[in-house]
């Protein structure tokens, strides 16, 4: 991917740390822990971003998060977020209604290297809330069909009910042309998909012209390193593998430190990065979990 | 009338510490009345043992969060006594105004938000917030008043920390000391106008003579120093404290009972303003007069009279002791007296809001501390409590049973109980 | 090219600071009231105060324009909401900045505008006249090891003490200001000498030194397999963050919101963060990725000698030596370092 | 986003000095300013009167005794949001220094043969006893930590305990560190949030807020142990306070006994 400087639209490039401000439009309650929200910039401007890129979301009083954007800088009256509920501004996130006024600094990061990657075949990869800024790329991908090859999508949730945009999800597999593939770790008896991690589809998936491909993979950290593995066992190099990596942001601009991955800043020089730019940093891809999710 | 009834006020309010007022009745005659103090034990006498002196002094305070600053000089006084520490004039007279901050704070409190709802017939000062509202700011004034004295020269109220052994840890400034001055100055205003709200306020009438106890002093209406002395039986020096008090167990109470001379004693305001008349200033006195407050006088109620009349004789001598500390210029630099460790031991009284308080330490060569005992004032004054209770029910039992408990409730937090500290009169034997 | 120079006299410098303060306020080392013998910047009261012998404060000039702990803007909880941008417009002077201090300034400068830049930090040091001046070490310090003794950069007027005063090095007309109406000597040869002099006996008498220049420590740093130094450190490493709290070349921040008592307008602030500390790199769902002592160790050193060394040309130490000055378990800078250097000379093993 | 209508407000106590809720009235005017959001109906210390419903309790003091963990188990069944003041509810305070020795010493050591309370059990902070939803620390607490829980509830903010050590507000705030003055501070492993007020002051932290998660409690014993190979500063503070391992365990004992303090942990790199 292009190494170009990281472009601000002007209205945002506020610096200050002094967001700008938003309307929620519409908040639509996806799974019992995700919302998406429709927003629109208060100046009624398109936000003029690109997929995989990200904003720092600030609901007043509770505080700023990172937030990828959801939807295809095609559609441009108004983008969408997803937001899980961990913690204090993700929870604020989830009490707004519609008609709320948000704060709103970037679209900051480098976003999936749409550019270069047309012309050849993708395979997309998504592990729970990761299908967030995939879903950008995804419709993008969608909306500019012709400049893409072969495009497979696999989709992992935890069980049916955590499976996100149901309603994409119905018009992806209604388009011909593309190969999808949800699943689910424990399904249910309502569930008729695919059941089983996502390195299991990906392990029998018939990649027939590998080095034509890219592969872009955004999931929760423990995921990235199994993924690789069966990556390279269908022959792929990790040049063509790109990853979105989450890590704290406190500025999304580079100065804070929360997000360093050894010298990168995830937010400044990511969050996306193709796998080759990792191996050999320590700290990207092995992470301390918890317990449970070991 | 009451002639039957058998009551328990359980954990009694507006009070600090939990305790219980239980009564019995039969036939109109009392049977038997008891404060009962439920306050689970903390154990500090037995924990404080193998630490060393700068934590021992450092954890005392927390026996009470109301007199913190009183156990901290009671502490101080003792460890620094085992040690043969002695403070610069100036550090003393720091110590003494900190100790006026503490007792204002501490009577402002009890006068102002425990003691006055009683008089106003409400269940607690919030209400009084908007019917009295002009009072209750004054109050707050002149309680943040005294706690901004402990903050100014003791770092803060609660657990104060700039006290150490020797000394302070911190450097005054003069500057800060003549803001305060002024302050005081002004508080002597809200202060005059408590007088006459307390002037104003119907206290009951009822007497019943005992033995009052407290320090004495030559020269200094005695709070941070003094020698122990008793309206029965004259001086003792504090270091015989424990030949006189005797403390004994009582089935129906955490906290053990004193005695002296007679089968019970009052410490406390009362108990100094009738030991001590002549040393508050004349504004105090004239104060007490105002207030029906003529030495001796025998009534408990007049407990949160005195306290008022301590209160103005503290802010008067506040003043003093700052035109005293700046008059010969404030030492901002050297300000902790070299602590050399060595066995011994030490006591140290003083008279926290409350009444006397003695805290002892032992230490040894390395300055671990190797016995503590602690005589609390609540706890001392627990006994007479419960004689006052027993005279004062045949007088007031002709009235409603409301009335009766009411009646018993005031007379209890007019001693202004701390129970909290009072659990803590034990003494542990070190094996 | 030599820059302008006059002589104060001793007297003269008082002069220059007493003016300056007469239409702004002046930061400057000063005593600690409540600690003779140590210093801190702070507001000059009196221009006797400056203390021009200082050897250092235990933190650096920086907080002068990012404040340890400053509100960003305040916000209403209206619809929409109204943001009002809280930062300073007051000019002042800083005054009494040693080298190495000049040298994190200009270190914060570089890392603060690399796009997208940030416009608080440059628009403060703006508002900044910076005078600098000479000093002599003590153990801690290793500026010469950073080729910061000498440094002059980002100051507008520097001070050497020679024998009847200072001399006065001018580099903008901002510091050339601060000198109207202050009597001043041309220099003469034995005040140039004297500063020489000054200079040589600064250098002769540091003690402490790195014994690799900083591209060999971050060359030795990058080829890794310095884990067993890095736990050995950690042994005793408190991750209490003063290493990185009192550093001049710092600049990680935390932001935070914060109601006032009506809960209906509030405030964001930021203050100062340090790598060292546990959750320094923690995300949602617990997951850290720096969890190890160990780990947020080596980052501190990878940061200062090779992550930004690489990235922007300079490493992000100055020798300034307060980061073992503050380390309450005595871990100091140039001893880890020494013991890195050690190792690879010694043909470590990559691991 | 608050919490509507006016929550309603109880105080309780268990163990302690009181000190916390005294501290919470010296908030004064900002006390009236909170209590705007809120309906106080049970404050035993300030007023008559309790109520047997309300939504959010504030609890101070350690459990000590039986019965208290059947009241802390009610209050925390009745309220929707429990609060923890001060460091005797949340962290045992030196209340638990006492737990080494049994309980029937300490009675008979106090009462003799009589016995007064039965149900003693080793001190433990509410939080070992109860879920808490939020704390505030200290001995007493720290009010700028209460208002800002206070805000947190309102708001419905959860509230993290500050998971860094005293050092860090002693850094932001300029304070000289007081190892320079020749005194052993426990800054470097007890949690902040209090705005370093006993360093501000001169004094050392004594540790009343509690060890941070993973306190380096090894590096502690080390340190102080090898104090004279350290800085010359250390010189002075070797010369007043050498301190043995036993001293250095009973220091940080004084409030970090529950659970039993124990040097080995607080791993070394943190495994
Ligand atoms: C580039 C990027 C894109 C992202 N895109 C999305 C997206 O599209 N949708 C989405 O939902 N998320 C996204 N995230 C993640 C999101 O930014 C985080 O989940 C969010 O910042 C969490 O903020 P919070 O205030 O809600 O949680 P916090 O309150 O910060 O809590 C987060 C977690 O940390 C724990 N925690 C926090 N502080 C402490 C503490 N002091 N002590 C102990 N535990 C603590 C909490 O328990 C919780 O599990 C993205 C992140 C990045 C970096
Ligand atoms: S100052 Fe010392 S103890 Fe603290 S984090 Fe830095 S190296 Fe560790
Ligand atoms: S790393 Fe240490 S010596 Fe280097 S600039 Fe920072 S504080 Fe100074
Ligand atoms: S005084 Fe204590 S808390 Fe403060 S920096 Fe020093 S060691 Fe840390």
């Amino acid at each position: 991917m292009t190494d170009r400087p990281v472009k601000v639209p002007n209205h945002l490039s506020n610096v200050f740390y002094r967001p700008a401000l938003a309307q929620v439009l519409r908040v639509d309650q996806l799974t019992k822990v995700e919302k998406l929200l429709a927003v629109r910039l208060g100046t009624g401007e398109a936000l003029g971003h690109e997929p995989g890129q990200f904003v720092q979301l600030s609901v007043f009083g509770y505080g700023e998060a990172p937030i990828s954007i959801c939807s295809s800088p095609t559609r441009r009256d108004a983008f969408e977020l997803c937001v899980r509920e961990v913690g204090t501004v993700s929870a604020a996130i989830h009490d707004l209604c519609p008609g709320d006024w948000i704060g709103l600094r970037g679209p900051y990061g480098r976003g999936f290297p749409v550019v270069e990657m047309e012309g050849k075949d993708l395979l997309i990869v998504a592990g729970g809330i990761g299908v967030a800024p995939l879903r950008s790329l995804i419709n993008y991908v969608r909306d500019n069909r012709q400049l893409y090859g072969r495009v497979i999508i696999v989709y992992g949730a935890k069980n049916p009910a955590a499976v996100l945009f149901k309603d994409d999800i119905e018009l992806w597999s209604q388009d011909g042309s593309l190969e999808l593939f949800v699943t689910v770790d424990t399904p249910d008896e309502t569930w008729t998909g695919k059941s089983g991690v996502v390195t299991s589809i990906i392990r029998n998936l018939d990649l027939n012209s590998p080095s034509s491909l890219h592969a872009i993979v955004v999931g929760p950290p423990v995921m990235y390193k199994f993924v690789a593995m069966e990556l390279f066992h269908h022959g792929m190099t990790a040049d063509r593998i790109v990853f979105s990596l989450e890590r704290r942001f406190k500025c999304g601009i580079g100065k804070c430190g929360h997000c360093q991955v050894n010298d990168l800043y995830v937010c400044r020089d990511g969050p996306v990065f193709r796998y080759s730019e990792l191996l050999g940093r320590s700290e990207a891809i092995e992470v301390w979990a918890p317990e449970e999710d070991k | 009338m009451v002639n039957d009834a058998k009551f328990r006020v359980h954990h009694l309010t507006r009070v600090e510490g939990h305790g219980d007022i239980v009564a019995e009745i039969r036939n109109g005659r009392l049977e038997d009345v008891r404060f009962s103090v439920v306050e689970a034990p903390r154990f500090f006498e037995r924990f404080l043992q193998g630490q060393n002196y700068d934590e021992v002094v450092h954890v005392a305070p927390r026996i009470c969060g109301i007199c913190s600053v009183s156990h901290k000089s009671a502490a101080l006084k003792a460890t620094e006594a085992a040690f043969s520490v002695e403070v610069s004039e100036q550090t003393r007279l720091l110590r003494l105004l900190a100790f006026n901050g503490e007792v204002i704070g501490s009577h402002i409190l009890h006068a102002y938000f425990l003691a006055l709802p009683d008089f106003f017939d409400a269940p607690s000062v919030l209400p009084l917030v908007q019917t009295h509202k002009d009072a209750i700011l004054r109050g707050m004034r002149l309680k943040r008043l005294g706690y901004d004295i402990c903050e100014v020269v003791a770092g803060r109220h609660t657990h104060p920390v700039g006290m150490i052994v020797g000394g302070f840890t911190f450097f005054h400034s003069e500057a800060n000391l003549i803001a305060l001055r002024e302050r005081i100055v002004r508080g002597l205003e809200d202060m005059k106008e408590t007088v006459k709200l307390y002037k104003s306020i119907a206290i009951p009438q009822f007497e019943r003579e005992t033995e009052y106890v407290s320090l004495t002093h030559p020269s200094r209406y005695p709070f941070y120093e003094g020698e122990v002395h008793s309206s029965e039986s004259g001086t003792i020096s504090v270091a015989d404290y424990s030949k006189a008090i005797r403390e004994y167990v009582v089935p129906h109470s955490t906290a053990k009972h004193a005695k002296w001379n007679r089968p019970e004693y009052m410490v406390g305001a009362l108990a100094r303003v009738n030991n001590n008349f002549n040393l508050l200033s004349p504004a105090a006195q004239q104060a007490a007069r105002d207030l029906g407050l003529e030495a001796p006088c025998h009534n408990p109620f007049k407990i949160t009279p005195a306290q008022v009349v301590e209160s103005l004789h503290c802010l008067e001598d506040s003043v003093d002791l700052i035109d005293k500390i700046l008059s010969t210029g404030l030492n901002a630099v050297d300000e902790a007296a070299e602590v050399r460790r060595r066995p011994g031991v030490g006591v140290g009284a003083v008279e926290a809001p409350r009444g006397i308080l003695f805290h002892e330490y032992g230490y040894d060569a390395d300055g671990t501390c190797t016995s503590a005992n602690h005589v609390i004032p609540t706890a001392q004054n627990l006994a007479n409590l419960e004689a006052d209770m027993r005279e004062y029910v045949p007088q007031i039992v002709h009235g409603t049973e409301d009335y009766l408990i009411h009646q018993l409730e005031m007379l209890v937090r007019s001693y202004d109980p701390c129970i909290s500290c009072s659990t803590h009169l034990v003494r542990v034997t070190t094996r | 090219m030599a820059p302008l120079m006059h002589v104060l006299s001793f007297d003269g410098l008082y002069d220059m600071l007493r003016k300056a303060m007469e239409d702004r306020p002046v930061i400057s080392p000063t005593e600690r009231k409540d600690q003779p013998g140590f210093y801190h910047f702070a507001k000059l009261e009196r221009a006797e105060d400056f203390a021009a012998d200082y050897v250092t404060t235990t933190l650096p000039p920086k907080n002068s324009f990012f404040q340890p702990s400053e509100t960003l803007f305040t916000f209403t909880l209206e619809q929409p909401p109204q943001l009002q941008l809280v930062s300073d417009t007051e000019h002042f002077v800083l005054a009494g900045v040693h080298p190495c201090d000049l040298s994190g300034l200009e270190a914060l400068d570089l890392a603060y505008s690399q796009p997208p830049a940030e416009v608080r930090w440059p628009s403060d040091r703006k508002l900044a006249t910076v005078v600098g001046i000479d000093c002599k070490p003590d153990d801690y310090c290793f500026c010469s090891s950073l080729g910061t003794s000498f440094n002059r950069e980002g100051c507008d007027l520097f001070l050497t003490k020679v024998g009847r005063g200072y001399l006065a090095e001018v580099y903008t007309s901002a510091g050339e200001d601060l000198l109207t109406k202050v009597r001043k000597w041309e220099p003469a040869e034995e005040d140039l000498s004297d500063a020489e002099q000054w200079r040589r006996e600064k250098i002769e008498r540091m003690s402490a030194h790195l014994d690799a220049e900083v591209g060999e420590i971050a060359d030795i740093l990058e080829a890794g397999g310095l884990s067993h130094i890095w736990k050995a450190v950690a042994e005793r490493c408190y991750s209490c963050g003063s290493c990185n709290t009192t550093c001049p070349a710092c600049f990680c921040f935390n932001t935070y919101d914060e109601f006032d008592l009506s809960l209906k307008h509030g405030v964001r602030r930021r203050t100062w963060d340090s790598c060292q500390l546990l959750e320094f790199a923690l995300v949602a769902g617990r997951h850290n990725f720096r969890q190890e002592r160990w780990q947020r160790v080596r980052h501190r050193w990878h940061r200062k000698f090779l992550y930004l060394y690489r990235r922007l040309g300079r490493a992000y130490c100055t020798g300034c030596g307060r980061c073992s000055r503050a380390c309450t378990a005595d871990i100091n800078m140039v001893d880890v370092t020494n013991r890195i250097v050690a190792h690879a000379g010694k043909g470590a093993e990559h691991d | 986003m608050t919490i509507s209508p006016k929550p309603k407000v109880a105080f309780f106590d268990f163990a302690c000095c009181e000190g916390c809720q005294l501290t919470v009235l010296q908030l004064d005017e900002t006390l009236l300013e909170l209590l705007d959001h809120v309906d106080v109906v049970t404050w035993r210390e300030v007023m008559t009167g309790e109520s047997e419903s309300y939504d959010i309790a504030f609890c101070e003091g350690s459990i000590t005794r039986e019965r208290d963990v059947e009241r802390i188990k009610h209050i925390r069944e009745t309220a929707g949001i429990l609060v923890t003041l001060g460091s005797c509810a949340g962290i045992g305070c030196h209340n638990a220094v006492r737990n080494i020795w049994p309980s029937e010493e300490l009675l008979e050591d106090v009462y003799g043969s009589r016995t007064v309370v039965s149900d003693i059990i080793p001190a433990r902070p509410i939080t070992a006893v109860v879920p808490v939803d939020y704390q505030v620390l200290g001995c007493p607490i720290s009010l700028f930590e209460f208002v800002t829980v206070f805000k947190h509830i309102l708001t419905g903010k959860k509230y993290y305990l500050p998971n860094q050590p005293v050092c860090v507000e002693c850094k932001l705030n300029d304070y000289l560190c007081v190892y320079e003055k020749g005194m052993i501070c426990l800054g470097p492993v007890t949690r902040c949030g209090c705005n370093a007020i006993c360093t501000s002051l001169g004094d050392a932290c004594h540790g009343c807020r509690g060890l941070i998660d993973n306190a380096n409690l090894n590096a502690m014993v080390k340190v102080l142990e090898d104090m004279p190979k350290l800085h010359p500063i250390m010189d002075r503070v070797a010369r007043n306070h050498r301190l043995t391992r036993e001293q250095i365990r009973r220091k940080l004992a004084v409030y970090n006994s529950w659970p039993e303090l124990k040097l080995e942990e607080g791993a070394a790199h943190g495994e």
